[in-house]
Order: C-alpha cells, then structure tokens, then sequence
C-alpha cells in the first residue's frame, strides 16, 4: 500500500503553514502503508484541539469525541471489536490536560491501542495558553510572568504506570518517526508515542531549531527492556532523547482478559441475543 | 397454614426489620421474603438504611399479603428490633395492635415487648452468629409456613459453607420455628393470609435485578461505570452475568470516562449500558451531549438519591428530573423513561435500548433508591421476540453517516462493517461526518437532530389512568410512586378521584391532554420539594397544578401517608 | 470632515472587513474603532470568525455612527475583501451601494471593486506587511479623520518595535490616507457623520474585557479556569491584570478542577470567578450542585457558543439557558444573570459578586460570542461605592455555618478568622456542617436552602420595556438580543409593539407579569433552535407564546432581519 | 499540645470496629498536636468515602466536598489564605480513581499541603469493588474473575512526576506513622503520604498480617534526595518499603510564586478592592 492511499481528496486543513502537524500526517499515513492496515479496519479517536483534527485528513473511521476523551472511546472501541486497529490521536492539553485521568488509567488497562500525542508544548486551538508539558518559563497570553508549574513528563508518568510500551520521536526525524510509530502499532498492547511537534505560531520557544538542538536519538545500546534505565532516560530534561524507552512483552492485554472473548471471538455486534440463558436464568429464579 | 377463612382478619400484614448494618438483616430479609414467596404469598420488602458499613440504624419492611402489594406502608404489624437504635427509631410508628418480638438481653426496656431470646436460642445452636437463622425460623413459625421448606433454603442458602455452619444453621431454625409456633397458638398476632400456588412459581426480583434482566433482554452487551450508589446494584447485577452473557464489564476511572466508553462501544456496535446516580451523571452532562451530537445511541441508567451533592447517599429522592431532561449543553433530543414498578423497570430498560438504536438519541431510565432496593414477587418478565432490533446498515464505499433525510434519522454504520468509513464528529460536521463550519449545513443539521424529537413522540407511551375515568380530581404522579398512589386511591374508594401515572417524561406523551383537560383539580405527587413535574406539566400541557404533594425528607412515601394528604385536599364530590 | 449637514445621507456606516485569520483584521479593527471613537464617532464592532489559526474566512463588522449602535447590520456600506474567500462569503449581503475596496492584485474579478493596492503600496512602504496600516489610513482618509491621530496612534501602537518598523508602518498608513483622501473626494461614498467630543472621551470595551472589569469592580480576587472559547478572554484579560491587582490566576487541569477550586477559594474568603463554555460547563455541573449544598458563593461566566457537543465552537448562539437553569443534580436555588449590552454586562458582573455573597449560592453570568466579542464605546462604567459587600462573619467558639434561620441564610465565617471552626460538607449536614443522616434535619435544611430563593427575588432585576407601554403585541427578547431587539423596534415606529427584554433569567423577576397580561400578542426573540426561554416564560407566567423568532446557524441576529421577521408577524393595529 | 486537643465529643464514628482508619485518625491527632498546629489554623479538605469522612472525627476547619476533588479545593484554600495549614485527606479511590488528574496536576503546581491517601486498596463505602491500587487478582462483587489490571503505584508516578515529597507508611507503625506525618506536614510544598490501611470488611487480601509481611522499613542508608533510588524503591512490588521515599526542598511553591503575595502577605480575604487602580485602568482606556 501507498500513503497515498490514505489521501482523503479536496480537504481544507485548518493547520497553518509550516506547522509540524503537517508531518505528524506524513509519517502516520506512511507508516500505515508499510503496515498494509486497510482504512476499512482503522479506527483513529481524537478530542478536541489542532492536533486533534489529525483522522479528518486521512481516509480512515473517525471517532472525534470531546476534549480530552479519545482515550475511554477507543479503549471501548477495541473492545467491542478487537479485529479493528484502534488509534488514540491528539494534542498536550487534550491527553495529559484534559484527559489525564484516563491517559493513566487507560495505561493501567492496557488495551492494545496505539497512543499518538502531538506535543507541542501549548494549547494551539484556543491560542497559546501553557500546555501540561510547556516549559518553565514560557510567556503566554494567561501565563504573563511565565509558567511556574513543573512540566508534565508522559513519559516518565507511563514508565512510572508501567505502560508496556513508550517512544518519543520529533517530526523533523522522518525515519525515525515511521519506525517509530509502526513499531507502536504493531506492539501487542498500550503503546505511547509522544511526538515533539513545534508550535509556529504560539510556541516561540519550542520551534524547530529549538527540538534540533534538545533533542538526540537514544543510543542503540539502550536497553528498552529495563524499565529503570528508561525511567532514568526519559528524566533526562537537558536534551531529550529520542525512542523506543521502554517496550514489555509479558503485561495482559484489556480486551484478552475480557470473559466475552474467552470462547467467542467475534465482535459483539455479530453475535445473537443469548435469550435461552436469560430464560434458564429467570426459571432459575422462581424456585428456591 | 390457616385454611379456614376467618372474618375482618388482616390479608396484608407488615413486618418491619431494624438494627445496625452488619446484624443480618439483609440475610433475614432475603430468606424471608424468599420463603414467603415459595409458600404462596405476595411479598412486597423494601429498605431503608445508613450510608454505613457497620453500625447505624437500617431496616427492612416486608409486606406479606394474599394479593400483589408494592407500597410501603406506615403501619407496623410485627417489629423485631435488633438493636435499641432500631426501636428508639421506629417506636413512633407503632400501634397498640403491633406486636414486638425483640431479645430482651440486647434491648432497652419496652413496654409490650415479648422477648425472644435470639442469642441464647443461637448460642445453644452453636454460634451466636447463628441469629439470622434463628429470626427467619421464629416469623416462619409464627406464620405457619412449612419447616421442610425452611429446611432446604437453609441447606441451599449454605451450600458452600462446612457441614457444620449448614448444621449450626438449621438446628438454630428449627429452633426459632418452635419459638414461632409457640407465639402463633397464644393467638397474640391475628391475620388470614391466603397462599395460592401461582405464587409460588412466581420470580422474587429486586429493582436493581429487573433493570438489568431488562438491560439483558434489550440485547446489552457492554456495562462501563463507575460505582455509585444507588445504581451500583444494576452494575453488580450484569457484573455477576458477564461471563454467562459475553458482557464487557468495565469499572470506569470516573464517570466521565464510563458514558464515553459507553459511546464508543455504541459507535463500533455494542449495545453500551452506564449505571450512575445524580452526581456522577452531572459529569456525563459532557459525554450526554456528545450523544446528542454524534447521535448516537446510548442508554443511561439514573438511581436517583437526595441530593444536591453529596446528599443522603442510601436514601430516596426524586429530585434529578429536571437534570434528567436538561443535562447536556445545547440542543438534541433524548427520551426520558421513568418505570413506575419492577414489571416495568424490566419492560422499559428493555426498550429503552431498542429505542435509543432506533432514533440514535440518549435514552435515560430514572429510577431511585426506593424501587431499586425495593423486592416483590412478579409472574413473568415479558420475553417474547427476544431480538434486538438492532438498526446498523452494512455500508458501501459512499456512505455517509450524517446523510439528510425526512425523518431526521440517517442509516447508521459500524466500523469494519462494509465497505464505507463511518466517522462521527463533535463538531458540526457534514453528511460525512467531517467537521464544517458551513453554517446553512449547521441549521440543516440541527434541524434534522430536531426532527427526530417529533418521530419519537410515534412511539410516546401512554400514561396510565389509576381508576375510574369519571374523576374530577385527577392526581398525577411519575416513576416509582405508582403503587403508593394506587394503593392510596384504593383507599379513597367512592370519591370522584383518579390517578394518572407517567412513565414517559420527555417527550411528553400527548395522550394525556384529554385525560388532564377533564380534571377540575389537578394534583401532582412527587418525591421532590419544588415539584419538578408539576412546573413541567403545567408548561407542557398548559393546565394549572392545584396542589403539588410532595415528600423529600429522604423516605418513600407511604400509603397512609399519601392517602391522608389526598383526603386533606380532595375537593367535595359535588 | 463634513461640517455642514446634507440632507437624507446616512448617520450611519457600515464597514465589513473579510479575509483569512492572520491576514491583519483584528489589527484593522482595532485600529478603527480606537481612531473613529477619539474622532468622536460612535462605534459597535462584532466578528465572525472560524475555528482555526491560520487560514479560513473571518470578518468584522464596524458600524460608524453618529449616534450609539450596538446590533449587527446586514447591510454593507463598505466592504474591503481581503481576500477571494471573503469576497464570496459576504458577497451575497452586498446591494448596489455597497463600496468594495480591495486590492485586485489579490482578488478574482469582481465588477465594480475599486482597486485599492493594499500590497504596493505596503511594499513601497518597505515592506508588504504593513498591509494593515495601509488599511487603516485608507478608510481614516476616506472618512476624513485627521492624518495626525492616524500617527499618533500608530507610534503608540508600534511603540516597542523597532523605529523602522514604526516608520514603515506610518509612510505605509500615510500612503493609505492619501487614497482613502481621493477616493472621499470623488464622492463614491455619501454620509453625514456627526462627531461629538464627548465621545472622544469614552471607553472602548470588549464584552470580555466589561465582564473583567466587572469582575474586578465586584472584588473578584481568584479566577481558575480552563481555556475554552468563547469564556477565554475573560480569563486573559484577568491574567493580564493580576500583577496590578494581586489576583490569583490558575489555569486548571480541567474545569472539575477550576470549579472545586472556585469553591475551596471562597470557602477561604476569596472572591472566586470561573470562565468557561457550555461544554466546561457541563463537565463542572457536579461542581455547581456543591456550591448549592455548602451555600457557597460563586460566580460563573458562562458564555454561550452553538452546541451540541464541541458544535461550532466561535460561533454564537444562546442554546445553554436549559442548561444554566438546571445544571446540578438536587434542589437548590441560583441566580442567573444575562446581560443585554456591554454595560449591563459589567453592572450585571459586578453585581453577582455581591448577590452571590450576600445569598451564598452560585451566581451564572450568561453571555454568547456575539457579545463577548462585540466593542463599543461607552461613556462610563458605574464605579460608585466600590467596596465589596462583604458578607462573612468573624467566628466565636461556638459557631456554626448552617444555623437555622427565618430567611435561610446563616452567618459566613472563614477559616483561620475567629475562634470557631468553619465546616461544610457535601453530605447533608447539621447546623455544624457535620455529616448527618437525621431525616427531620434533612428537611429542615433543604427548606433552609430552598427559603434562599424567595429572598432573592428581594433584588430581582426587573425585565425593562422597549418603546412605549401602549402596546399590543409585546416582543419578549434576554441576553445578547437587546440591542438588535431596540433597533429592529426603533425601525418599525407607529405601530403598536413594543419589546421587553430580560435580563435576570432565574428566578424570574415578578415585575414581568403585569406587561405580559397587558400583550395580546407575545413573541420571543432568541438565539436558539427550541425556543429555551418562551417555554420557560410560558410555564412561569402562565402566558402563551404567539410566535417563536429564533436563529441558530451561529450568527446574531441582524437588525434588517428581525425587522423583517417582526414585520410579518405582527398584528394589524386595530 | 495533647491528641486529646482535637478530640470531636459525642461523636458517632462510621468506621467498622478494628477498621485501620482509627489508628490514621490518631496518629493524625498525634502528629498535628506534637506539632502544636491550633484547630483554628488548620484546614482539612476531602473527598467521599470512609476515609474521607476522617476530618469530621477531631477539631478542625473542614471542607468535605465531593469524591475526587479535595486537590483542588485544598489548593485554592492554601492560595486564598497562606497562613492556614491545609491538609487534604482520603481513599485511594477518591484520590487516585476519580481523582486522578487533581493528583497529577496538584504534584505539578507544588502547594504546600500535606496529601493523605488511605490506601485500603478497595472502595470502602461503596461495598468493596476495587480501587486502581487493588491487587490483580482481588475478587470483588464487580471484579468476580478478579482484577485484571496493572495496579496503580502513587509513589512512583509521584516521583515521575517530580513531586518534593512522597513517603509510604502503615497503619500499624504507630510510631514511624507520626514521624512522617510530620516531617509531611512541615515539608514545604507538595507531599504524598500513601497509608496502607487494612479494611477489614472488604478487603480479604491486604489484612493486618498480610501487610505486616509485606512491608518493611526503608534502609537509613536509603537517601531521599536520589530520584532514581526513589524510584527504584518505589517499584519494589513483593514487599512494600515504608518511609521517606523521596524529598527535595528545591521546588518551587505554588502558592509563593503567585504574584498576589508578591509583595503583601495577607490573605486575601484581608484586602481592599483596588479602587483606584481600577479607576485608572478605565482612565488609561479613555485615551488613544
Ligand atoms: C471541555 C472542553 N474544555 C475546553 C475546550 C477548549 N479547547 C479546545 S482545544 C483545547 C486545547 C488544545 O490544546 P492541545 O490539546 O495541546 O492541542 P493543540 O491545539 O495544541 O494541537 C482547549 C482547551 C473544549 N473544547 N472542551
Ligand atoms: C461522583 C461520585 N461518584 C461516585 C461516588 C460514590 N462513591 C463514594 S465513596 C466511593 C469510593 C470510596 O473508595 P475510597 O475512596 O477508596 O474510600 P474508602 O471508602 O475505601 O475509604 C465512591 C465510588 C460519589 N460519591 N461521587
Ligand atoms: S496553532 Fe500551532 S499547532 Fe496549531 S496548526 Fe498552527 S502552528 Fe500548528
Ligand atoms: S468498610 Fe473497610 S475501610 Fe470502611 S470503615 Fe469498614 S473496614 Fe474501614
Ligand atoms: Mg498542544
Ligand atoms: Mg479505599
């Protein structure tokens, strides 16, 4: 298959010029041709901001709920029907901000969905305002003598939840960035993406030479097999590595442990109702 | 059993239950009323108790009668305090005529109390824990019913306990039963309660139990929420089913997370239940638009207690009614089913999810602590065409979920079903589910969200005329005070007085206009203190509500209670 | 400018600037209104704009006048596409005098455009972003205001750039004078301004920024919030003024987190404000339940955009009433505010603080994006006894918060101020605000809290009447319609109608009543697809509503368009 | 100061008897009147549950609010007004379930308030279903084939997060218990105390013995300024380490950095409106 595959024809994208969304697109769409997934058995949930936008411009089944919610949404998704490949997709505010409950407890689920977090250090859609992840310091429109708060470290958070699988990439690795996100698709249960993204029209701090500078690829002697090492890496705050941390074979996926799939395989949708179990239950009932 | 019919003896008598949580008498409650149930009589139990594991002041009111009772009642026949809280709490409720049968070791001294010594009668079976059982024995006996039958529930009820706790309990019975038969000859308590055999097949459901046996036949597959009380039991009840059923059962981190998992398990076919009381639904408020929005089908269960906040979390309320029909920012439709007893808890959950399928809208089934903890013995749950009527279309490659049509209603797909991509969107968005800011499309598409309000009313279920249609007052009432009022009016006879009870509370069904237009005076009764549905009905129906009866201290109302209110505000027949 | 006054020209202008966000308009507009305002010309500006930072189709709309406006117009006296997109979004709303400005280079074909080479003459300025101030001088020069404030302004405005910039930007507004200058001498466009000084001196508000300057007449100490349009510039406006007034600014994690602040930060004797939408809004529905069970203060701005679900989120439109009414699960009382122009808006801010305080329950300021980003110039806000009317007591020992009293309301007392304890719980309580399940109390208490609404109605804002009080059909409009409402009315002189246009939405104001009767004819105004508030008036005043007028495509109504609309439903005098 | 101090007469305490909510409540009582902290100063905030009806057991000022959200309110109260000593209290339902994003954004902003979970590892007053820190396996009446998640770890998602202040005790250390009650108290900023406490109704799992036998006291070597040994113990699942885990007296308060207190000290309850400042904002706008 071809990325072009997933072109949806004549679409006004609401991004402005130059922002890294535009190759937050690219590479999932390149990385879902490598992978072959049909559009037909691709579902992308998304929440609300400019990241959020993101399913509208590929050829795929959308579900484009709240701010904040694609979470809860595609972890029922997947287990109403578990042949779909099930995509969480959206901005800082919307999956750590927002939705950062169940950003947590969706890790400690683990359903086997890919998580995609365009994180670009501020709220884009409402116009600037400090993100969970903005930097100490950045001046925004609310923030006016900079932001005073700890920035929120998914990754750190996700390792510290044993998530089964975390990565960081920047959008200006290209390579690195399909590698990245085909590894977490195919990964059999939770797998975090963070995707540093700049901002260019509110994040001055952050911008593409910024991530150049601060970021580095993870040695390929890191061992993603250990979650202290990449607790301790992805603590690294100077310069930001880029990668697969962390990755676990061995934790149960949600929607397997699921008594409906334990004989029965099929998604819910084609199976009958079970009407003579509820009336071997009710006849149950009327005798002591 | 007494066979020979006396005269003017009671066919109803109400048996009342107190003590702290952790004394038994959930347990007494369910032998009781179970073998009660087995000997042929109508049982009617329902609770009220402390938002406490341990300690405080709970009880349990069991009506045992020849007929179908489903009302509280104020009238105490026979009490069994287990504690002297129990006692200081309900002695204002009893008459002369009360018989109070209590273990004296444990009580504070009370004048007419007869003593049954249940520990000691326990300790002598083995294990004062053994009360429970002797309490069951000791009504048992009292009521005449067989101890063969008591016998093999006790056997059952512990099966899966040590031959010795099965022994324990049994020996303890029996003992209680003898203690039962010994009070029954001296004649103290008097009734004629006629078993019939119907009943004894009959099914023993508890509301939260009806809902989801009701969820079950409506073909839900898919229980995401989060625990709250009173609409936990729902969540436990299908829990209990899962692997029977091939449910996907999920404790939600919150409330919000359950009504969106709730949507995207209707987005990808499930047929997606949440359980929740007032609080936790005022965070769905989000999610419930959102339903509106994508129109999608979703089925709401809500347990209403006292509020605001907080509130008395294991008491009764019907105070969410105006958040029921208002929750959600901006404008979609939604259905509003409130049941009146457990037969249609049942009959409406189960439609419920036929009918939010149908139109694509939230369905809310409002029920409260009262009905959902309230038991009684029902013949049979309606189970035939045992189908979902599930609506989903297999899409082609130009499928569009959104597609403008007539009635409003557009063929919904499912993802990975057929060849077409179904999106849904927040936003307003186009036929295809993309986001727009078209804004001749934004009043097309509320207009057809809109429409489907009117389609809906087709199905509008009719309200119930409680009596003869000769009235000049007509009493209107709504969800779970159905039986009390029946009960009441009953009481009323040869006053030119109806009831009219709604089961649909939005939209409001219009069969009932002529009904309210005949009425000289209208009341309303209801379990909240500003009387939400009377302000609704006047504004529906354009009518003026005389007098609105309305209770809110946390307890249903019962039927002397209610009958006395009626009796105080009846106009003269002219 | 014109000095001697022509008969028949217009008083009144109307300039439309379109084009996509980050091609300048805010800039233009802003530059406008501040240079036409200090020229002494009345001015209204409102937007539309789409919900994406670059790109798409945004306008403005500045009407000039010589004397106060403050509702949209269809009409387009003067309109400057900035691009093609623009061109054919408002093109239909142009009529043959309409003058359209704009720079061809840029613009498709487009009979009788006048050339206006924005991007030359910026280029020859030095560089083609000053664009914007080319705009400004040109519609300066063609309205004849003097060439020195142009300058005036613009050296203040680039102030902290560097002085080539400022110097580009004045040649750049210079060259653009000079057009706008030939353009007026040919006489394209006929008017007949008045300037007054007095004006000069006025204010030039945004709807934000009246309910922030509101905020902090009313002592608003705190604000925490999360982001959402249209509730956002509140709570910018707010963050830029916390270092001069010692506010304390959070920006929550979510809106569950900034309601519950809200109420800790009042609890602790702070002034506490939150800003959202009604999507934040209903996720903080919970939230408000617990300021109606702890009788806490509170004070939220909600500001409407069309809903369901995330809908067109810079859009407007006044879907949320239902929502605002009934929000929260449980019974207790609130107030809601809606304001009708930018100076009722902050009286009406101002003054919830104080109610709120004084009632001790969440206080809703109900506006729309119309309002919010609407800018007029107002000769005064009322600052007159600006002390707050601070409500709380200092403790003794033996205090308690929920004191039963005749009037509901229970002396306030703060933590850490005395030498009582201060308790509030969300459970139902005692009078010490300790958890209580004593079902007498429960009653007690909700009748407490209930008594609360009737003393309200003590200070309820009476609805004002627009036109004489010798109507026959009566115009009910609330909220952002007021000034469409007046104008549309001041259009249709001599026949018997007249508007009556609320502002306090709950509880209703008794003072309605006797207008109401006096109508034969009633019809509602509002911004909605169901008509929220006609259902409510109806049910309140027991009135029956003629004609619902509503709009819902995300745009206010335009005064043509209601005039228009009111024309055709009026009655025949008699 | 005595315990005694705080004692409520004539109370009704909700709590099952041999319930571990007696002996936080009175190590509490303890620890608050060792470090002579008057009732008038103190505030307690919580949420719903048996643990958070903790503060209406002894003298204090109370704000009892709703399940979930004692974070936030303790947080505005400490902002509102410094000088009170704020303490916000409850079960690790209502702390780590619900609310979950209060605790994650709370570490993030740094108040100086003391955060007592009771950490029964089930949900009390609702009847014993599981809480996110319930172990997997736990069959509860909602959980009948027994938890199937990962559980949740608040020490280390706390130390992920970069929190100042997290410590781990039991019940039934009486002593340690109070120590770290206080050093948490007098911790200037954020601090998480997790106290594992046995429910004896509904938690058949984690009893009185089981945690006696899967706990132990941190080392003394232990050094709670090393993050990464924090975290490292903080992982440690066989038997639970208690004390001290973590502490760094570097971050930045919350309530300090507010511009409010810059330069006046009082609460805000003690100030003027700004009248004239308002008066010569209006003017500022009046002119070009
Ligand atoms: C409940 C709710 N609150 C607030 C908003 C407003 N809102 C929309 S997007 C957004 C934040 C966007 O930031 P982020 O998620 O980082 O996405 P970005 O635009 O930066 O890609 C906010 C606050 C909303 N739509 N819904
Ligand atoms: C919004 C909301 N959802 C649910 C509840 C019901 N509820 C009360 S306490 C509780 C959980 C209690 O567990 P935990 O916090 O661990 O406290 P514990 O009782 O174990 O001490 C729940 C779910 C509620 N009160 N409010
Ligand atoms: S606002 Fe920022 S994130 Fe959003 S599209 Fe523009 S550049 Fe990209
Ligand atoms: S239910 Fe458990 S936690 Fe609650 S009081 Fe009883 S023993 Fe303690
Ligand atoms: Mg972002
Ligand atoms: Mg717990």
């Amino acid at each position: 298959m071809k990325a072009q595959n997933y072109d949806r024809p004549n679409i006004d994208i609401a991004w402005c010029p130059g922002c890294g969304n535009f190759a937050i697109l690219k590479i999932l769409k390149q990385a879902l041709a490598e992978l072959a997934i049909p559009p037909q058995n691709l579902v992308i949930t998304s929440g609300i901001g400019q990241a959020a936008k993101t399913p509208h411009y590929l050829q795929t089944h959308i579900f484009n709920g709240l701010h904040g919610r694609a979470l809860p949404a595609a972890t029922a998704i997947k287990a109403a029907n578990p042949q779909l490949t099930v995509i969480a997709e959206g901005g800082d505010g919307d999956m750590y901000g927002e939705g950062g409950n169940h950003f947590m407890h969706t890790i400690r689920r683990n359903p086997d969905l890919t998580h995609l977090v365009h994180n670009n250090m501020v709220y884009g859609l409402t116009k600037g305002q400090a993100s969970p992840t903005s930097q100490r310091g950045l001046v925004t429109p609310l923030q006016i003598d900079g932001v005073c708060q700890e920035p929120f470290n998914p990754l750190s958070v996700a390792i510290a939840l044993n998530a089964s699988f975390v990565a960081r990439v920047f959008v200006g690795a290209f390579e690195q960035g399909v590698a990245v996100f085909k590894a977490a698709i195919q990964h059999h249960g939770y797998a975090l993406v963070d995707i540093l993204q700049p901002c260019v029209t509110f994040n001055k701090l952050n911008t593409y030479a910024w991530f150049e500078e601060h970021t580095y690829p993870l040695e390929n002697s890191h061992d993603p097999g250990s979650r202290e090492q990449a607790f301790a890496r992805a603590c690294e705050m100077e310069r930001l590595p880029l990668g697969i941390f962390y990755r676990s074979q061995d934790r149960k996926v949600f929607e397997k442990q699921l008594s409906a799939y334990r004989e029965d395989q099929r998604p819910l949708y084609q199976r009958p109702l079970e009407s003579t179990k509820l009336q071997n239950l009710l006849d149950t009932n009327r005798s002591l | 059993m007494h066979s020979s019919p006396k005269k003017n003896l009671p066919e109803d008598i109400c048996i009342v239950l107190g003590g702290a949580a952790g004394q038994g008498i959930q347990t007494i409650e369910t032998g009781l009323t179970r073998l009660l149930k087995q000997s042929g009589y109508h049982v009617f139990a329902s609770k009220e108790y402390m938002s406490r594991i341990r300690g405080g002041s709970n009880s349990t009111q069991i009506r045992v009668s020849s007929g179908p009772v489903a009302a509280p009642l104020e009238r105490i026949d026979l009490f069994i305090p287990l504690d002297g809280a129990a006692l200081t709490h309900l002695c204002p409720r009893l008459q002369a005529a009360s018989l109070v049968l209590g273990d004296r070791a444990n009580l504070p001294a009370y004048p007419g109390l007869i003593d049954m010594p249940l520990t000691t009668i326990a300790q002598q079976a083995g294990d004062h824990r053994y009360a429970s059982s002797v309490t069951i024995g000791a009504v048992v006996g009292l009521l005449g019913i067989c101890l063969e039958l008591l016998d093999d529930y006790l056997q059952q009820r512990f099966s899966d306990h040590p031959s010795t706790i099965i022994a324990g309990n049994r020996v303890a019975a029996a003992a209680g039963y003898q203690y039962g038969q010994k009070l029954a000859k001296t004649g103290t308590m008097q009734f004629e309660l006629k078993a019939l055999a119907s009943v004894t097949g009959d099914l023993l459901l508890s509301g939260s139990e009806v809902i989801g046996l009701g969820a079950l036949a409506g073909g839900c597959n898919f229980i995401s929420s989060y625990p709250m009380s009173p609409g936990t039991g729902v969540l436990t009840f299908l829990a209990e089913q899962a692997d029977e059923f091939g449910l996907v059962v999920d404790q939600a981190e919150d409330e919000i997370a359950a009504i969106n998992m709730a949507l995207g398990a209707w987005y990808a076919g499930a047929r997606a239940l949440v359980s929740t009381s007032g609080g936790g639904f005022a965070l769905m408020s989000e999610g419930f638009s959102l339903a509106g929005m994508i129109e999608s089908p979703l089925v709401v269960h809500l347990a209403q207690r006292p509020g605001p906040a907080t509130g008395l979390p294991t008491h009764t309320e019907q105070g969410d009614l105006q958040l029921a029909l208002h929750a959600g920012h901006g404008e979609f439709p939604c259905l509003v089913l409130a049941p009146g007893s457990l037969q249609e808890a049942f009959s409406l959950t189960r439609r419920a999810f036929d009918l939010a399928d149908k139109y694509q809208l939230p369905v809310i089934i409002l029920t409260d602590q009262f009905l959902l903890d309230s038991l009684t013995n029902i013949p049979a749950l309606d189970l035939h065409n045992l189908q979902p009527h599930q609506q989903f279309v297999e899409t082609d490659t130009d499928y569009a979920r959104y597609r403008l049509t007539a009635s409003g209603l557009s063929p919904r797909g499912l993802p990975g079903h057929g060849a077409g991509l179904v999106c849904v969107d927040s936003d307003e968005h186009d036929e295809a589910g993309h986001i727009s800011e078209d804004l001749v499309l934004r009043t097309a598409m509320t207009d057809k969200r809109l429409r489907k309000q009117s389609e809906l009313l087709q199905d509008a279920i009719a309200p119930q005329l409680l009596g003869s249609d000769d009235f000049h007052t007509l009493v209107v009432c709504w969800g779970s005070t159905y039986h009390v009022l029946r009960e009441a009016l009953g009481a009323l006879k040869g006053l030119p007085v109806a009831g009219l009870h709604f089961s649909q509370l939005y939209p409001l069904p219009p069969q009932a206009t002529a009904w309210l237009r005949q009425a000289r005076q209208l009341l309303v009764v209801e379990g909240n203190a500003t009387g939400q549905f009377a302000s609704l009905l006047e504004q529906a129906y354009d009518c003026t509500v005389e007098h609105r009866i309305l209770k809110y201290n946390g307890l249903p109302f019962t039927v002397e209670e209610l009958k006395q209110r009626l009796q105080s505000l009846l106009d003269a027949p002219d």
